[in-house]
């Protein structure tokens, strides 16, 4: 892996973690409503895992989508716009954190109904095979949205079909503040992709190095024409599950101990002793991100809220 | 003009879409080589192949999610749900999901599908014998149709399939033997207007579906003692096209609504509260609402007979209203 | 009398049926060590167990099938799903399943079990924003209410833990904090009556859930203007308690009816289409309805607060009524 | 296994492939209606496998529930007029043929939404569990009922909370007119419940001594609380699937090949080579249970249509 991919994932990570932390003061400044679920601690899987793909690839994701959405090229601004809810924002404001989409990027959005966007990420991969398009829809979703049905009738389409489709499960280990073990007679999640004759891979979600590679890897067998493909990323949310969480559920020794193993941190660290970085360069990206993020945040509380006379507009296709 | 069945249209509107966009295909269980639970779409399979007509799994929310997703990336589904008592166990993904996506995502994009499902019974018992046009219809981001003549079936699917958002085009197992008169031309109509299905000056009969024909011959048994009935085909219920019923009832001054589903709550409540509103002072007697029975439907067939409205049942609330 | 909000009454009704009947349990998502999303079931989990106070996967279809499956076998469960919005995924469940079961086999067994969701707005956006309980109150086998106190809170939960058939229990999140009186006393409420929560005798104003409270400050505002507003909550939906609502439109001969749902098809709809059907000729004026904005919810607040009727949106529609 | 239960195996098997031809019969003469599916040919599972039942367990079918009604006791006549729409039907005539119960025998029905049966299966277990009954919970459903969502959230439940649940897929290798590879990614419907780390096993359908003596096993396997047990029955349909089948699906080589393995006939031969049965005893047998079908038929054609008066009556308990 060359030092510009490697300073760039670095720098994808820093934004995704910035801007969240940005988020979580906003949203104390109630300038940012509903459900936030910031994604801190997770930064290396949407990172490594969207590197993979190319422009005409899709993604698709749940309600936890900032970093999905960042690492896909959107940029801060409109993003942070949305998430105040204004109509500069990515969808205009009518979608809000959970939702955030860029048809232009392909990026189809994060859903907030549990398992739900599975099926339509599949759909998007049948459209792949039914155009010839040669693309591939990569999917993001839970530990525990794997108990529903919705995501069952998805892995059987993917497989049967041999949809290009790339399953990625971010195993955090909890659905809100139920552990997997509660959640799930299996512990592996990979185990039920192995119910669909669907090949599949556990990974360390806190190296972006490795998902990257093992999701390539994906994409590539995917693109082939091999069907899907399932990866089970193991990481660790280090905030609750969204703002309003009282965060009872966890041991501290265990948060710690994930914390230790800080995608972000780790990462730095390796940089900085491969000499891909320096003090100083590094001080330097994290002040330019810090800055991007900054303007960020003025771009969305300087920008209008939407207008009420387009209230109507975009239920139906003009 | 061909006089074909209700099933004949739909498979001539479906062929006819196939062949003039290669974008379009189908999907749904049996629909295939086996031609279809109501033999809607046989010869599909052979004439386009099962790239474009395919067979699912019994998986109905995946089957409205693959067709959402799948409407995104760039083709046109028409997704089969054998009967819209199972649409139940899809309901999310098409109220949800694809209703919302335009809306939700600020106007990104469209999701250009056809739901092509079944209302009916015929002692098939209490989860299998329901209409929910009703629910369906209060969706924003959803149209809902439910033609009742081949003519209607063919033109208003035509246009559904054309359509950039998704459509609900609900049939009747009753009506696909059903006999009429279709243009062999190319024809699309209108997925928001009502159908004045026979003119009349004393009383609005409110219709649709199933409760068209039973209509009719009450019309037509009230014209033999001079009174005049206007029948309306509703045909599109979301929007619900009752400026046409408002203005037929300022003419007639009477109102009666036939529905096929229970009666709280169903679609009629909804018309007979807009006339009710809209037309006030021109109405000269309540609105009436036939209805089915509110009870899960029984096997048995007197039981059966009782619940779903009769023509005797309608010519009653006529009678009733004038 | 103690003065505890709507979440504690809840929480009350619970406790005291667990103690009261050891078949009584509770599952759902969050709901034992974490509390509950909305904090109702928070200490049941330290007092009753893990066997009665159940946390599940996110399954919702297998939590109402389950529910209803152990209501068969002898249990009474109480079944938590976080939000109305998410029992898309289990209506299937509840609308074929539990509501079906005892008259589909003839009355042999009863389902006697409780759905506790809850209902509400608050930049959630398009899916997580709505209100079904037009829906549920369509079909027959269900029960459905949705207490605006938390004295109908408690009692009316108490009472649908008792019943013998499924009852949808709605609440709504902007209720939760609200505060009341609430008898220490056992006592229980009914299931199928509206309450008059303010007599008058110039306006019948009709809501439930969260409008109750902007209609009392509508009744308010008018009695400074010496206009003397009667206001029932309708409390119970399925059976729909009209006739409540049709003895005060006999009096008053006005009617007006907030609804936060959207309005086309909601159960403003059935009321309006019932009051001018049966109050036919005491109505002085078109029944009026005001509901939600038919867009799916936008997130931005300030789209949003046009979307929820206001107190603003009922005093108007009064105001025309007069 | 003794004389007695294999002459009982081959009577009640008996019993169902002559009940059924007589429904094919009744319904041709319009006095069934609705949709009509005939068990013909699967009978060695039903009878096999409720035959492992107390009567304080429970067994919950699917739509093609004839087999499972008369294998769990329940009395032909007032099963045949509950599909002619009779008042002394088991359900007074409101269920019909996809809904047998009778609750007296914990036969708790026939359900018509594919899949929709499982979770409230799992939930009777439940509540032997919660009730320490001791009891189980036996399910039916077809191969093509394990692609939908509400499968596949009843089998983590039952294997999450170690429910007494054993659950029997007749896999007859078609759902409708679709076979099995074009519905399912995995063939073997077992690998499904190997995802829900439950125990599993494949058994032949058609011998109804196999189904007994796996089933037996499997039913111990949860009494003893060890939690659910699959078993995947391979079988055949010697019918279409309802009476509406045109049934231009399978081959009619298949169709022949299933039918040299119809368990009644290679049951009855079995019997009378081990001489547990006579070709007197046999003949004698098979008159008895013809009339018993004769008779069922009589009643139920004897029997008044449900009262008018009572249309509402059960919606709710009164
Ligand atoms: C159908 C449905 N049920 C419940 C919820 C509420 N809910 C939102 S997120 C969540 C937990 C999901 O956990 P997981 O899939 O592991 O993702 P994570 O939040 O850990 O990233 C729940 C229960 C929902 N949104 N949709
Ligand atoms: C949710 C749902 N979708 C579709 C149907 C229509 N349907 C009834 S039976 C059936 C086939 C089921 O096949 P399988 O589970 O293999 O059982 P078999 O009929 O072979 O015994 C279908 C598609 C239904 N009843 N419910
Ligand atoms: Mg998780
Ligand atoms: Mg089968």
């Amino acid at each position: 892996m060359n030092r510009e991919t490697r300073r760039a994932f670095y720098r994808q990570m820093l934004l995704i973690r910035l801007f969240e932390e940005k988020c979580a003061e906003l949203y104390a400044g109630a300038q940012i409503g509903g459900f936030l679920h910031l994604y801190i601690g997770q930064e290396a899987v949407a990172v490594g895992a969207i590197q993979a793909l190319t422009p005409e690839d899709d993604v698709v994701t749940h309600y936890r989508d900032h970093g999905h959405a960042l690492a896909r090229g959107l940029e801060a601004g409109p993003l942070m716009a949305e998430l105040c809810g204004r109509e500069t924002g990515v969808c205009k404001g009518r979608g809000g954190s959970m939702h955030l989409a860029d048809a232009s990027r392909r990026m189809w959005g994060g859903y907030a109904i549990v398992g739900g966007h599975l099926p339509v990420a599949v759909g998007l991969a049948h459209a792949h095979q039914y155009r010839k398009s040669g693309g591939v829809t990569m999917s993001f979703f839970g530990d525990a949205s794997t108990d529903i049905g919705e995501f069952h009738e998805a892995m059987n389409f993917a497989q049967l079909w041999r949809l290009p489709s790339v399953f990625i499960c971010e195993n955090n280990l909890y659905g809100m503040g139920v552990p997997i073990a509660m959640n799930s007679s299996v512990q592996q999640i990979v185990d039920k992709a192995r119910a669909y004759g669907m090949p599949s891979e556990r990974v360390d979600g806190m190296d972006v190095e490795a998902v990257e590679e093992v999701v390539a890897a994906a994409v590539r067998h995917a693109r082939a024409g091999n069907g899907p493909f399932f990866i089970e990323a193991m990481t660790y949310r280090f905030r609750g599950h969204s703002m309003a969480d009282p965060e009872l559920y966890r041991d501290k020794a265990e948060v710690e101990e994930w914390k230790r193993r800080d995608p972000l941190q780790t990462y730095r660290a390796r940089l900085l002793k491969s000499k891909v970085l320096t003090s100083a360069s590094a001080e330097a990206l994290e002040q330019e991100v810090l800055a991007e993020v900054e303007a960020a945040a003025r771009f969305a509380l300087e920008s209008p809220f939407p207008d009420p006379a387009t209230l109507f507009d975009d239920i139906y296709t003009p | 003009m061909a006089v074909i069945t209700y099933r004949d249209a739909l498979r001539q509107a479906i062929a006819e879409e196939m062949r003039r966009d290669p974008a379009v295909w189908i999907l749904g269980q049996n629909i295939a080589a086996y031609g279809g639970t109501y033999a809607v779409t046989k010869g599909l399979y052979e004439e386009f192949g099962a790239e474009r007509v395919r067979d699912t799994p019994i998986a109905e929310a995946g089957i409205i999610g693959l067709a959402t997703g799948s409407a995104m990336g760039g083709t046109r589904p028409i997704a089969e749900i054998m009967s819209i008592n199972f649409t139940l166990v899809a309901i999310d993904q098409i109220v949800n999901h694809a209703a919302k996506m335009r809306y939700m995502f600020g106007g990104q994009w469209s999701v250009p599908m056809v739901i092509r499902t079944s209302a009916g019974y015929g002692m098939l018992a209490a989860t299998h014998s329901q209409t929910f046009e009703n629910w369906y219809a209060y969706v924003p981001g959803l149209k809902v149709v439910m033609p009742a003549t081949p003519y209607d079936a063919k033109g208003m699917l035509k246009a559904a399939i054309r359509d950039s958002d998704p459509v609900m085009f609900i049939e009747h197992s009753n009506l696909y033997g059903q006999k009429g008169e279709v243009p062999e031309e190319d024809y699309v109509l209108p997925l928001d207007r009502a159908d004045i299905k026979r003119a009349g000056e004393h009383l609005t009969l409110v219709c649709w579906s199933s409760m068209v024909k039973p209509s009719l011959a009450v019309a037509e048994t009230l014209a033999g003692e001079g009174i005049s009935v206007e029948v309306i085909d509703m045909r599109a219920l979301r929007p619900l096209d009752t400026a046409a019923v408002i203005a037929s009832v300022k003419k007639t001054n009477r109102c009666v609504i036939a529905e096929e589903g229970w009666r709280t709550l169903g679609i009629g409540a909804e018309i007979a509260a807009r006339v009710s509103e809209e037309a006030f002072d021109w109405l000269d007697a309540p609105v009436g609402r036939v209805g089915g029975k509110e009870v899960p439907m029984p096997y048995a067939k007197n039981l059966e007979k009782l619940c779903v409205p009769s023509e005797f049942d309608i010519l009653a609330a006529c009678r009733a209203a004038l």
